[in-house]
């Protein structure tokens, strides 16, 4: 077998055959063997993924290990990483239903999590300060749409300006809609596009392979 | 047994019809002939922002936010970032730029790593790529204050936000400008797009997303198939004005559309 | 730098600090500013007005840890607001997790109440707790509850209480309050009781799902919905009983009223900058 | 004092932890990134491996051999370890895409592709039915490659690009609202009379610590753009 069958034609076919096998029994009514073949692949695949976030972590913890190992810059942080992972893992893979593990889980993970998600109020208004301005007529359009649907949306809105609320809901439905309806068909041809290119084996990139440009534009 | 799964047929004949034109016009690249494409801005901009970064010796972060790869609508416009981190990572190489790539996910991490390994060797650069300092691995969620925090203190230059975003588009956006990046972002999520387009110097959005990852592989016969895609949008726009004026006048498409 | 570009490049940590203040201040001290009642909250609110005092309802709590904060207030300011009125009622959930949390709601309505409301276990309310099967258990629930359960949530076996002497079917209620939260149970109700009993209900979710029942609002077969914090934010106001969720409701509007006034004053600094560099 | 209450309190240290990154790079947000990263770290690592161990070891030990399949793969992608043998993480890589990208495409003809232009499909009878039909065949053409800028389709783009940004200032709007009630939920917990003194007396001491090291300047202040 040749370095080039294994390394590159095998996983691009197998890529094909695969997706093709989803969208066959999809449209076709198909035998139980192949039905129960895609459904095994499908838990395949999440089983590989839950591998994979198990390879990340030995890897971040690695880095971490070798950065204190090293005295490398900030290595004192790291060691709040290792404790904290060692300690949390531990409980963990001995059984997930500890309640300590829970413990850490429900009032020092979720609260945290809950934080970093509720920034994206700050930045968002931040970010409205800085660039929602009617520089051009594309600005204008974005400005006035975010504005009548906020006002629109919070309770006093409707009593400092009633006529938000027909027009913000007229806004929503209609040139909104209508924007992300053509959005949307166009994703679903990108999408199809991306997977023609992929399945022919055009497109190669995700299999980390980039082959030599055949010509230039 | 019917031949065919009910009320799907008109969907295998549309993804027949479609799959058939994007092959056509690849294959007729190939034989030399290429259809006319609007150029994309954005396959210049990639180089202009890593050529800031170089020029103020600051590195340039690739984030690609949610890369769930078992989520099939999140798959498809990572595979779309991976093509084009393929191009922007060996800019980069060649240019010289500090290059940095956190990913959420172990598997999509896996690829990466393997895209800018490839994308460095490529460019006999290989000696100049910390492998585990370029490409890391966070835990997702944990991955918003680590990319604040170092945004900061790197004081980043450049930023591409591309691929399936979710709510960390505004903040990790907002960071970057503030810190003063110049930055080009594109996704095909409906709910964070509008931060991504109102606070990043150049985006793309929707379809482009994955016409940028055609026409980054510099293979003028792989963004061919981006007229075979336009067939399918042609098809759409013929069916609904055509359906709506037949509706108008009391005759309905809509059963047809769903056999 | 002259005041003008100070202003448009406005630091943004002063931003975030504002937006603290705003959103912490309505929550310490509630002020309550005017609302506009939403017409599905009003339905609703008014159609648990008109329950006349001495029948009996059945309640379904479907609110667990995520879905609380939202639905939560909203439903115990109910249970105060129909024990006021002498109407008897009956909770069960169709999940473990969610049967605890009504138990929350309950008791905390209880500690609310006002004094000479009576509210005894057994007499005034019941909890029936977890009734399992998805919708299939609520079919068998609406058509012969003692099939189901035969102790309510606290182990008391059911024959033993006092308001379940005569009621056994769904057709016994004179409404049906559905707290779904985000469970997606609604239909079950609108398809195992309101359809076959023709029992009125109507009912609580969050925002976001709101849209998917307007449906069943349309055609009759719902009165009205509790939609998210806002709605019960709107059924604390209506009862004249400021709690939890208005508050939430008030920091939503001062986040949002800075949200707009930062950025109207970004657009005309930007315009009166640019004037004065068109001046120049 | 009972697990509850001290969870309320470890959670509001933590959140202040969190928020603090909103000032930018400094100790107490570097010493909550690792702290939060090493815990879910360690929750991930957990409970993946547990996913593994059931879904996986697990049938081929009663026996269902296909599994040994599914380990084969995900041994592969421990190939990382070493850079040489990168290329074998290629197979589980084309399972999962193969298998995604599948998927993607046969949901997305039939939801995404028909089910907008069945619901486009309406009759012009009426001025907000107009604008649907051209606010969605604008907003589609606006992504056609092969047109050039210039005859009638420039004003189809522009036309396209008029709806799609409508849609995006709609979503901004609505987004804002929503994500002030995360804020309002996280600062409804830690505000609690039971937990609001131990909040007040931890943002004191982190704003003492933290205005001490910037007045020294032993902690960088960034001043943003």
């Amino acid at each position: 077998m040749s370095d080039r069958l294994i390394k590159m034609q095998i996983p691009i076919i197998l890529t094909a055959i695969i997706g093709l096998l989803m969208i066959i029994e999809f449209f076709f009514p198909m035998p139980a063997t192949i039905t129960n073949l895609n459904i095994t692949l499908r838990s395949f695949v999440t089983i590989i993924s839950a591998a994979a976030l198990i390879l990340g972590t030995i890897v971040l913890t690695i880095y971490h290990g070798k950065k204190v190992g090293t005295k490398g810059s900030e290595w004192y942080y790291s060691i709040v990483y290792i404790l904290a992972f060692a300690i949390t893992a531990g409980l963990g893979v001995i059984n997930v239903r500890d309640t300590t593990f829970l413990w850490i889980y429900n009032n020092m993970t979720s609260p945290i999590g809950a934080a970093l998600y509720s920034l994206t109020a700050f930045y968002i208004t931040s970010a409205a300060y800085r660039v929602l301005r009617a520089r051009n007529w594309e600005g204008a359009i974005l400005l006035v749409s975010a504005l009548i649907v906020l006002l629109m949306l919070i309770p006093i809105g409707a009593i400092l300006f009633p006529p938000v609320v027909p027009i913000g809901t007229w806004i929503r439905n209609i040139p909104s809609g209508a924007g992300f309806r053509g959005m949307i068909i166009g994703t679903s041809l990108g999408i199809m596009g991306l997977g023609v290119r992929v399945f022919l084996g055009r497109q190669k990139e995700h299999l980390g392979i980039r082959e030599e440009r055949r010509g230039s534009e | 047994m019917a031949l065919i799964v009910e009320g799907r047929l008109i969907g295998l004949v549309s993804l027949l019809i479609i799959a058939g034109s994007i092959i056509y016009y690849m294959q007729r690249a190939y034989a030399g002939q290429l259809p006319k494409l609007r150029r994309l801005a954005a396959v210049n901009q990639i180089d202009e922002i890593l050529g800031r970064c170089v020029e103020m010796g600051r590195p340039a972060y690739y984030l690609m936010d949610t890369v769930n790869m078992d989520t099939p609508s999140v798959l498809a416009p990572t595979v779309a970032a991976f093509q084009i981190l393929a191009y922007t990572a060996r800019s980069a190489a060649r240019l010289g730029a500090k290059f940095f790539v956190p990913v959420v996910q172990g598997l999509a991490y896996t690829i990466s790593t393997e895209i800018v390994d490839e994308a460095y060797r490529a460019e006999n650069k290989s000696d100049e790529l910390k492998l585990e300092e370029a490409v890391m691995y966070l835990p997702d969620g944990a991955d918003r204050m680590y990319i604040i925090n170092h945004m900061w203190s790197d004081g980043m230059a450049g930023a591409f936000f591309i691929g399936s975003w979710y709510h960390k588009a505004v903040i990790f956006t907002e960071n970057a400008a503030r810190v003063g990046a110049m930055m080009l972002g594109g996704t095909d999520t409906t709910h964070n797009i509008p931060f991504i387009v109102a606070i990043c110097d150049y985006s793309i959005i929707g379809e482009e997303l994955y016409a940028l990852g055609a026409y980054v592989s510099e293979d003028p016969t792989v963004s061919s198939s981006l007229a075979g895609q336009d067939v399918g949008k042609f098809i759409a726009l013929i069916l609904i004005i055509l359906g709506s004026i037949l509706l108008t006048l009391g005759i309905s498409i809509k059963g047809l559309l769903s056999m | 730098m002259s005041l003008m570009d100070k202003m448009l490049a406005l630091d943004q940590r002063i931003i975030f600090a504002l937006l603290f203040l705003a959103l912490a201040f309505p929550i310490l001290n509630p002020v309550i500013l005017p609302m506009d009642i939403q017409k599905y909250s009003r339905d609703s609110f008014e159609f648990a007005d008109s329950i006349p005092a001495g029948s009996v309802v059945l309640i379904e709590g479907g609110l667990g840890a995520a879905t609380y904060p939202q639905g939560g207030p909203g439903l115990e300011v109910q249970i105060v607001h129909l024990l006021q009125k002498d109407v008897k009622l009956v909770f069960f959930s169709i999940s473990t997790e969610m049967a605890q949390w009504t138990v929350t709601a309950i008791n905390n309505a209880l500690d609310n109440l006002p004094s000479g409301v009576a509210a005894e276990n057994g007499v005034n309310w019941v909890h029936l707790g977890y009734v399992p099967g998805g919708e299939s258990g609520v079919a068998a629930l609406a058509n012969d509850i003692r099939s189901v359960k035969t102790e309510d949530h606290f182990g008391t076996p059911i024959d033993q209480i006092p308001i379940m002497a005569n009621i056994n079917k769904a057709s016994d209620f004179a409404a049906c309050f559905w707290w779904g939260g985000s469970e997606g149970s609604i239909p079950y109700g609108v398809r195992q009781i309101v359809t076959p009993f023709g029992i009125p209900m109507t009912g609580m979710c969050t925002t976001n799902e709101v849209p998917n029942y307007t449906p069943y609002i349309n055609s009759g077969q719902m009165i009205g919905i509790i939609g998210g914090v806002r709605g019960s934010a709107e059924y604390e106001y209506l009862m004249g009983m400021p709690g939890l969720a208005l508050g939430q409701a008030m920091a939503t509007n001062f986040g949002g009223l800075l949200w707009g006034i930062l950025v109207v004053l970004g657009n005309i600094l930007y315009f009166i900058a640019r004037r004065e560099e068109g001046a120049d | 004092m009972d697990s509850f209450l001290l969870g309320l309190i470890a959670g509001s240290f933590v959140s202040i932890g969190a928020y603090s990154v909103l000032i930018g790079d400094n100790p107490l947000s570097k010493f909550t990134e690792n702290l939060y990263m090493g815990i879910l770290g360690g929750f991930i690592f957990a409970t993946n491996w547990n996913y593994v161990r059931t879904n996986a070891f697990n049938p081929v030990f009663q026996g269902n051999f296909v599994y040994i399949v599914a380990i084969i793969l995900c041994v592969l992608l421990f190939s990382r370890l070493k850079t040489e043998w990168l290329w074998l993480s290629r197979y589980p890589v084309a399972v999962t895409v193969g298998a995604g990208l599948g998927l993607a495409i046969r949901t997305t003809i039939i939801a995404d592709f028909l089910g907008q232009i069945s619901a486009t499909v309406l009759p012009l009878t009426s001025l907000d039915n107009l604008l649907m039909v051209i606010g969605t065949v604008t907003a589609a053409a606006y992504f056609i490659f092969t047109a050039q800028m210039e005859g009638p389709y420039k004003y189809v783009n522009k036309t396209g690009r008029v709806f799609l940004l409508a849609a995006f200032g709609v979503t901004y709007g609505q987004t804002v609202s929503f994500r002030f009630e995360l804020v309002i939920g996280r600062l409804v917990d830690m505000l609690r009379p039971e937990v609001a003194i131990y909040t007040y007396v931890m943002l004191l001491l982190v704003a003492l610590g933290l205005g001490y090291g910037y007045y020294t300047k032993k902690i960088k202040w960034y001043s943003g753009r």
